[in-house]
């Protein structure tokens, strides 16, 4: 019940957020530079072609009233043309918005999994010389941006050691009919597993590629509250009880550590979507992050707007489940979450 | 009651490592127990009562190192293997936590961390079990600690139990299964005096009942006095003055120990004593002889100089004081 | 304890030496302090130090161009003929600005944002704030700098003023999470009975207590905001060439691997030096504020 | 003794419980405590001694009932509180290893009640942070450290002179022993009565430890389930126990000597469940344990009554 | 072993004639449409959909006849009436090659199903080379498929249609348009120039331009073709691969750097032609490889470009000479000269500090301005915001010198990123125009002669090198018939898009 009225006040608190997010999104697109209507039609289009489509663009119309004939459309779903694809920007959006969500659900999981992993490990075995060793591999992945981790597996995978695709979300001639738009899923929905298992086997790469920054990360954060936690009384006193040290280790010890990790991972969503961008590049992944950034450099206003708001979205979204997920490890935040 | 000897302590020292320096904080400390004995522990706030339940289960803090021989039924508990340890923990010794806020892992219900202790318990006797066995054991102990509404308790997160609640729910951890030996460091200090009595009475049952024998460290000396068969006093580290709990406060021979029990409000109501006077001894740099030396009206060269030896005072009542006999 | 030395306890000297003691009794933040000395002494004396100074300038050497690492040469030359070394080290300059810069405008504020809406929490004040950092956290931050870019000049400091918008918002989640817990304590309580201000409050008992996991967090930043300042450099935004800056050259150098590694990678072994060496030296900061040696 | 300093009439405090039920933690208590006196606060552990006096400092905002201090309606939250009146009534919690904030050092947190209420300050009041340390007792030396190099006793001390650092008139002290040994208890316990004496400090002191209480307090209350079930001048209280449940409570305090042993009232032994403060069970609480409960304790909740001259009690046995 | 050729390119197409334009589109539309007039590789304008012309004397009416048995991709059969459809559709739409006809052609008629008749309003000498460039769709099909739309009567004008599927005559259809990613085409059977026995099956144009994806999928033969927007080290790597080759010619593309001539200093001509005297040419052609040092404002292999000119080359002598004689002689430091790259070329900013170091020796300060290409495009649109010196490239639209001329110094296109003199010459305007209007061969290139002659006079932009059109290909298993004109010496005249695939053969093993 408790959980129920804490979900609802933090959506009713979202949509205020997304409102603002609103305002911002749209200023911001205005703001950056460039002539979308000059940008659409080409550099030798004539002059009237140029002033005809800002009409109809309603470039020409003062700032409010764009914004609001904006937000009316944005909501009846409408987010107009795309300058640069010649196509509804909403068609667009669903082509990109699964592919990157499938990517960086992905890369989400394999974060979290492998970070939190990786924490424990190096807790486990603090001060040897693993923990050294993982400690210069954490390092490493904070370091390296997640496009030179592309570069690499491209060319480990791509060229030294073919296992795995480099290019695309499935080989060529294999797809499903779309449900969610996520191969992954629907071809599990349509039980077409060989296609599940390809399309899957080519998220690898990106995923793990987009992954590397974020898990460093955690791996770090986890290990460094599961320290702090170690020597905690409660800890000792399992010790003391005889519980295993794998029991102490994954149950006792990690849930309560893994707070800090999982809020940090509400944030490091949004860092996906914007790292995405060149990884969906070099891995040919027909994205989002791609979709928006060539929008904006090709200063598609409709596109972009689309864009920032369709993550801004996601972004709160899963905003409030971590804040949802955090209240499920810890009790204190759930049952407080009703006073 | 059998007198086959349970746990013998010999010559145990244990240093912290600190910015100062070491930190000598048990220095020599012996004592035996034998099966079925409540044995109580007493002494000054940091005189080293936790350090030696910790010691005596091998989960001292990582600063911390620990000497000497922890004979727990002929096996040294400081050279056993893992798998040894967490048996003896599993199955033999069980430590009741002094603070039971912050020894009740937040983040579970107490029926989850009970639950856990048993099974684990239970596996290392070898016991067949189910779930429900194991939650039914979990309730039984939880009501045997005089916890209303067991049920719901099982399934509460600490934080929303009263202090007293918490503690007598780490008492119920500890008792659950079957044990040889519970270390009960000060088991009763949030609770009321009704309940802490009906509890001291649950340990004294278990005691007739099972033969478990009990190390019982408070500060409340009332306590000792009603449940214990002999009584260990610790000052600075060192086991001062060790007899049967009647002979021990009908003739208490240390000077700390006497300068304790004066301390101690009386119901009769004659106000409150002075204290001690001094500080703590510090472990950096402990008195060459006696520790407790500094603190002392009686003591004189001979007390600065030697460290004084348990010597037999009476019938089993011993003393390490060279002036014991004033 | 009664030690001698509780006598000069919490005087200066005492609370240095203290410091040093605890710093140096982990190895390792030995090595991350002097790994910081060096790195900033090297960006300071940059001219002396680089073999090829003038490379950090306008100069093209077409005939030296994308040369493998040699004695000559250390890190190997660009395609542009200009020695990598040297433009690493000059690289330094503006990469420590913008670490320093962005993290001493963006820590500070995010981290009161997030005390103040910690402390108030559920109020008002608590859901303004916590939106706003969703607002904020919720934009890319490569529009929001093309935005800025669009509105300023492309240079270094509204590059850091981009970085910084979008990056307060961290600390200001990661000291609302504390904040939150720390209202409970008592020592808050106590504070508030006596009828301290909010400002004391947030300022004086809250911030020490949180100072801990926020000092790990900016550390590992210095590393993470050299990434994002060459993130924002695709866009045109930050230090204009031929300045160097690591971040910059890393991925640009990116396009030529694997035949020209070290145009990456000794880029990339820097950045992991200077964020080793100040997540090391972080490390040692938290023993210092850790709460966990006990006495 | 005349003028209360503080008048407690029926307080409530419930807190909210699943749904419509509610933790009834203090249930009615009508209570007065006079200028320079120690009112000792004894119960079991969940009778809501802790509730009742988080609502005077006003932590908690109770649910029904008045705060009268100095004849002044005072039940409010803290923050609708003045400066004046927060600085006169102060608390000592429970665990003073929480209530020092571990990041400052013990000058640093003595000062802020200095700084906050220069005014309610007269002469010969300690005026810095080291005074104040005087005054409790410890060296000045202590003032650059943390608390936690502090021992437990120190640190009891400390908060102490944080508590009396505004001149207060009432200080709530909330088990301000229970984790010392009797050594350092008692000398905190002397340097309170000292304080006592020179300020004119009213305490309202809640242990469980009795013995302390008969040392320490000038009148004694019991509390049960959340409500008060006997009051009465300390000697009076421990010579002729009247309530069940007090000589209950007095019959299993352990002692160390025989004579002590002489004074407990013969041992009654404890029945039935112990009822939680969610259902409070009809009638007079206390009758699921009491040895002497009659039908009438079934169904009728006792009032108080004044037995002999300010010796009150809740039970129909009188 | 499917015999499908592979290629990237910076983006996926847009397949729609009467909108796509760019690169990418450029390449599928040619290989999915038919146009009137057909190019070869050589430059020869040759008969596609018509099958023969005639022009009016006064070079405004040309008549085609339509050629018989044509059909599209559905099965329908090509008319006059399809041609007429979808020339008023390029008109109306407005997008993609609509530029190279909107106000030049006045109206287009069909008097029989096999006759088309179009008007222009004015002379235009290359007139049938842009034909090339009007790709005839199916009127029946297209119409069959609008959707909601702001065109009238033919509603969306089949747009949201046309940009996933196709509905043309040429030798591919598409199979798959999946945006961002791919398009997928395999060969139409019924193609009436029919196919040699090695072309290729079908083609896929991906979107990845990524150096490391591209060079990745060359090595491991999952490419055939790469774009040429690869950096110069991609190409030299993968020469050394076995198997492949490396193609590069001239195309018509000009890269140069475009001056300010409104903003001080490069207001001066004296400083322009310093500025042209002090770029030391061939030592950008050796970082640069396959690239050709200018000899004329324009690229040489255009028809109508002039060789033999007295050109800019490099000598530092003579630029400080030029120095003197301008108005900054004396203190050019002063005067700082920004310069402009387009972030989304990488290889550009090499060019940006390599002109900032020999500017450096005339003592004149250049600071290096990165930008992305949106930005620049709106900077050129404003005199104030268009920096002085810009390093952008040009390529023709249709093989005559005109295009190019017109394109970058004509002041009709000033505010283009193109053009960002700011300074109107008469003269050079007059003559361009001219030109243009020539329907005799060659007086127009008499007239194109006296335009390119005037430019060199007045240097508003400095052209730094051909820039060469350069593809990796996979010369192992595949013959390509602009290579092999190549290697039997012949000029290649652009035109005709290099990737057309029936160019392209695969070797019988
Ligand atoms: N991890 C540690 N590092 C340094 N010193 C420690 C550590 N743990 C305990 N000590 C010190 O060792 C001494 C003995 O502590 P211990 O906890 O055993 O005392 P105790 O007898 O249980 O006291 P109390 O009655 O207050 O519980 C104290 O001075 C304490 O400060
Ligand atoms: N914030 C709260 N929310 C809900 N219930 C509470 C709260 N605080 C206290 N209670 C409940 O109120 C009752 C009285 O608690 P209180 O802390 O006053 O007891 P106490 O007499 O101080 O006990 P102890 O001797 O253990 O300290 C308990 O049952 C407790 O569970
Ligand atoms: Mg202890
Ligand atoms: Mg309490």
């Amino acid at each position: 019940m408790e959980i129920f009225r804490f979900i609802c006040k933090r959506t009713l608190w979202s949509l205020v957020a997304l409102v603002g997010l609103s305002i911002i999104i749209f200023t911001l697109s205005r703001v950056v530079p460039g002539d979308p209507a000059r940008m659409a039609l080409g550099p030798r289009a004539t002059e009237e072609a140029v002033e005809a489509l800002r009409i109809e663009l309603k470039l020409d119309q003062p700032i409010i009233y764009q914004y609001f004939h904006w937000i009316a459309s944005v909501l009846k779903g409408d987010f107009g043309l795309s300058l640069m694809t010649m196509r509804s920007v909403t068609d667009d959006i669903k082509i990109y918005l699964p592919a990157t969500l499938e990517l960086v659900i992905v890369a989400a999981i394999i974060q979290c999994v492998f970070g939190i992993l990786l924490g424990v490990l190096a807790t486990a075995s603090q001060g040897s010389y693993m923990d050294y060793f993982l400690r210069i591999i954490a390092y490493i992945g904070v370091v390296t941006p997640s496009f030179v981790f592309a570069v690499l597996f491209m060319l480990l995978f791509g060229y030294k050691l073919p296992i795995l695709p480099v290019l695309g979300r499935t080989s060529v001639g294999l797809g499903v009919q779309p449900i969610t738009g996520m191969i992954v899923v629907d071809s599990i929905l349509r039980c077409d597993f060989p296609v599940a298992v390809d399309a899957f086997v080519h998220l690898l790469l990106p995923a793990t590629a987009l992954a590397m920054n974020g898990m460093a990360q955690l791996a770090r954060i986890t290990r460094s509250s599961m320290i702090d936690n170690s020597e905690r009384d409660y800890i000792v006193m399992e010790t003391a009880q005889g519980l295993s040290k794998k029991e102490i280790f994954f149950k006792y010890l990690l849930r309560p550590s893994v707070i800090p990790a999982v809020s940090v991972l509400a944030l490091q969503i949004g860092a996906l979507f914007a790292n995405a961008f060149l990884v969906e590049s070099i891995f040919n992944w027909p994205g989002l992050s791609r979709y928006g950034v060539e929008a904006m450099l090709f200063k598609d206003l409709n596109a972009v707007s689309a864009v920032i708001c369709i993550v801004g979205f996601v972004f709160i979204i899963a905003n409030i489940f971590v804040d949802i997920l955090v209240a499920i490890i810890d009790p204190r935040v759930r049952l407080k979450a009703g006073e | 009651m059998s007198s086959e000897v349970l746990l013998e302590v010999k010559d145990l020292n244990v240093y912290y490592r600190v910015y100062e320096g070491l930190m000598h904080v048990l220095d020599d400390v012996s004592f035996s127990l034998v099966e079925g004995e409540r044995l109580g522990l007493v002494g000054e706030t940091g005189c080293g009562k936790t350090t030696t339940f910790r010691a005596l289960l091998r989960v001292l803090d990582s600063n911390a190192s620990s000497k000497g021989d922890i004979l727990y039924k002929g096996c040294n508990v400081n050279k056993m293997s893992q798998t040894e340890l967490l048996n003896t923990r599993r199955t033999e010794m069980s430590m009741i936590f002094q603070d039971p806020t912050s020894s009740l892992n937040p983040v579970f219900t107490v029926g989850e961390q009970i639950s856990s202790v048993i099974r684990a318990n239970l596996q290392a006797k070898g016991i067949n079990y189910s779930e429900n066995d194991i939650k039914d054991i979990a309730l039984k102990a939880l009501s045997d600690v005089l916890l209303p509404d067991p049920e719901r308790i099982f399934d509460s997160y600490p934080f929303q139990l009263s202090g007293g609640m918490r503690q007598r729910i780490c008492i119920a951890m500890s008792v659950a299964t079957e044990r040889k030996l519970l270390l009960a460091d000060e088991p009763g200090t949030s609770l009321d005096v009704t309940i802490q009595a009906q509890i001291l009475g649950l340990l004294n049952n278990l005691v007739k009942t099972t033969g478990m024998s009990v190390i019982l460290a408070t500060h409340s000396l009332g306590v000792v006095r009603e449940t214990t068969d002999r009584v260990c006093i610790m000052y600075g580290g060192e086991i001062v003055e060790i007899g049967p709990t009647r002979s021990l406060f009908a003739n208490p021979s240390h000077p700390y120990t006497r300068a304790l029990l004066a301390c101690v409000p009386k119901l009769t109501g004659e106000g409150i004593a002075e204290g001690i006077p001094g500080e703590m001894v510090s472990y950096l740099n402990p008195p060459k002889g006696c520790r407790f030396q500094p603190r002392c009206s009686f003591c004189n060269e001979d007390c600065n100089r030697t460290k004084p030896k348990l010597t037999l005072y009476e019938d089993d009542h011993y003393v390490a004081c060279h002036k014991a006999d004033l | 304890m009664n030690d001698k030395r509780c006598d000069n306890f919490g005087s200066f000297s005492d609370k240095t030496r203290r410091a040093w003691y605890r710093l140096s009794k982990n190895k390792l933040s030995v090595v991350g302090f002097v790994g910081v000395v060096v790195i900033v002494l090297a960006a300071i004396f940059a001219p002396f130090i680089a073999p090829y100074p003038t490379h950090a300038g306008k100069v093209v050497d077409f005939l030296n161009a994308n040369q493998p690492p040699s004695l000559a040469h250390l890190c190997g030359t660009d395609p542009m003929g200009r020695d990598v070394f040297s433009r690493i080290i000059f690289a330094l300059r503006s990469t420590l600005l913008m670490g320093v810069v962005v993290l001493s405008i963006s820590v500070p504020f995010g981290t009161t944002m997030g005390l103040i809406a910690g402390y108030f929490q559920g109020s008002l004040i608590d859901s303004l704030i916590t939106r706003l950092t969703d607002i904020f956290l919720a934009v890319p931050p490569l529009i929001l700098a093309l935005s800025v870019a669009a509105l300023l000049k492309p240079n270094l400091m509204n590059a850091m003023l981009a970085i910084t918008i979008t990056w307060w918002t961290w600390y200001a989640r990661l000291a609302y999470g504390m904040a939150v817990t720390l209202n409970r304590e008592y020592y808050v309580r106590s504070a508030q009975l006596l009828g301290a201000s909010w400002m004391h409050i947030i300022f004086k008992e809250m911030l020490p207590n949180c100072l801990s996991p926020i000092l790990t967090k900016m550390t590992l930043d210095m590393g993470i905001v050299i990434m994002t300042a060459a993130a924002l450099s695709f866009v045109g935004l930050g230090e204009q060439p031929p300045t160097p800056a690591l971040g910059t050259m890393i991925s640009d150098g990116a396009k030529y691997m694997p035949t020209q590694w070290w145009l990456t990678v000794f880029p990339a072994l820097a950045i992991m030096i200077i964020v080793l060496s100040f997540n090391l030296l972080g490390d040692g900061f938290r023993d210092l504020f850790s709460t966990e040696e006990k006495q | 003794m005349d003028i209360p300093i503080l008048k407690l009439s029926m307080l409530k405090k419930y807190f909210p419980y699943k749904k419509g039920s509610f933790v009834k933690a203090v249930d009615g208590v009508s209570l007065e405590i006079f200028r320079g006196e120690t009112l000792g606060l004894v119960g079991e552990s969940g009778s809501g001694k802790s509730t009742v006096a988080y609502t005077i400092v006003g932590m908690y905002e109770p649910t029904k009932g008045q705060i009268l201090y100095n004849d002044q309606d005072i039940s409010s939250l803290y923050k609708f509180r003045s400066n004046e009146i927060k600085g006169k009534i102060r608390i000592v919690f429970q665990d003073p290893n929480s209530s020092l904030n571990p990041r400052r050092t013990i000058r640093q947190i003595l000062f802020t009640p200095l700084k906050l209420h220069k005014n309610d300050r007269y002469k010969g009041f300690p005026a810095s942070p080291e005074a104040l340390l005087e005054e409790v007792g410890l060296s000045s030396i202590y003032a650059y450290r943390f608390s936690r190099s502090l021992s437990g006793g120190e640190r009891q001390l400390v908060a102490i002179a944080h508590a009396i650092a505004t001149n207060p008139d009432l200080v709530l002290l909330d088990e301000p022993t229970s984790a010392l040994d009797v050594s350092i208890q008692a000398k905190v316990i002397n340097r309170l009565m000292d304080l006592q004496n020179r300020y004119k400090l009213s305490y309202l002191f809640i242990t469980h430890d009795l013995s302390l209480m008969r040392n320490v307090a000038h009148r004694v209350a019991i509390m049960y389930l959340g409500k008060i079930c006997e009051i009465a001048r300390t000697k009076e209280f421990f010579e002729k126990p009247l309530h069940p449940y007090t000589q209950m409570l007095l019959s299993s305090i352990p002692v160390v000597t025989d004579e002590e042993e002489q004074l407990k009232p013969k041992k009654i032994t404890s029945r039935g469940e112990i009822p939680s403060p969610v259902n409070i069970p009809p009638g007079c609480s206390f009758h699921l344990r009491c040895p002497f409960a009659t039908d009438q304790c079934k169904k009728l909740d006792p009032d108080m009554k004044e037995l002999e001259a300010h010796h009150y009690v809740r039970c129909h046995l009188y | 072993d499917d015999r499908i050729v592979r290629f990237t390119a910076s983006n996926t197409p847009n397949i729609d004639p009467a909108q796509g334009h760019d690169r990418a589109s450029q390449i599928a539309l040619v290989n999915l449409y038919d146009s009137l007039i057909f190019q070869d590789y050589l430059g020869n304008l040759k008969k596609g959909v018509a099958e023969s012309w005639t022009v009016s004397d006064d070079g405004l009416k040309y008549t085609f006849k339509i050629r018989d048995g044509i059909l599209f991709h559905n099965g329908d059969k090509l008319t006059a009436d399809d041609v007429v459809f979808s020339m008023k559709r390029l008109l109306t739409i407005k997008r993609g090659f609509s530029y190279l006809f909107e106000g030049l052609v006045k109206d287009i008629s069909n008097p029989s199903d096999d006759t088309v008749v179009i008007t222009l309003s004015e002379p235009f000498g290359p007139f049938l080379s842009t034909l090339t460039r009007f790709y005839i769709i199916n009127k029946k099909q297209v119409l069959e498929h609008l959707q909601d739309g702001n065109y009238g009567e033919f509603k969306d004008y089949g747009t949201n249609w046309l940009i996933n599927n196709d509905a043309g005559s040429g030798p591919y259809k598409v199979v798959e348009m999946a945006h961002n990613q791919h398009l997928r085409a395999v060969k139409f059977p019924e193609y009436w120039k029919g196919f040699s026995s090695g072309n290729p099956e079908g083609f896929e144009l991906l979107a990845v331009s990524e150096p490391v994806s591209v060079r990745t999928m060359m090595m491991r033969r999952q490419l055939e073709f790469t774009d040429e927007y690869q950096p110069v080290e991609t190409y030299k790597s993968l020469e050394k691969v076995k198997g492949i080759d490396i193609f590069a010619i001239s195309n018509g593309k000009m890269l140069y750097l475009s001056l300010n001539n409104a903003k001080v200093p490069t207001d001066d001509v004296h400083f322009r032609k310093a500025l042209s005297y002090a770029i030391d040419y061939e030592a950008l052609l050796q970082i640069f490889p396959w690239r050709k040092q200018p000899k004329a404002p324009i690229a040489l292999s255009l028809i109508g470009a002039v060789s033999g000119l007295p050109y800019y080359d490099y000598d530092l002598e003579k630029a400080k000479e030029e120095l003197s004689l301008s108005k900054y002689a004396d203190n050019p430091e002063q005067f700082p000269v920004e310069i402009a790259w387009v972030a989304d070329v990488p290889d550009r900013e090499k060019l940006a500090l390599a002109f900032q170091t020999y500017f450096d020796k005339l003592g004149v300060n250049v600071e290096v301005v990165k930008v992305p290409w949106a930005k620049f495009v709106d900077q050129a649109s404003r005199l104030e915001d268009t920096p002085h010196g810009t390093t952008i490239s040009e390529s023709s639209h249709y093989s005559e010198a005109g295009s190019l001329l017109r394109a970058i110094y004509h002041s009709e296109s000033i505010g283009t990123y193109t053009n960002t003199s700011w300074v109107k010459y008469p003269d050079i305007d007059e003559a361009i125009d001219k030109a243009l209007k020539e329907t005799d061969l060659n007086e127009r290139l008499k007239l194109y002669h006296k335009a390119q002659e005037l430019i060199v006079e007045y240097q508003p932009h400095i052209p730094i090198f051909e820039e060469p059109e350069v593809h990796a290909y996979q010369s192992g298993y595949l013959t390509w018939e602009p290579a092999e004109l190549q290697k039997q010496e012949k000029t290649i005249v652009p035109g005709l898009d290099l990737l057309y695939m029936l160019g392209v053969q695969f070797k019988e093993e």
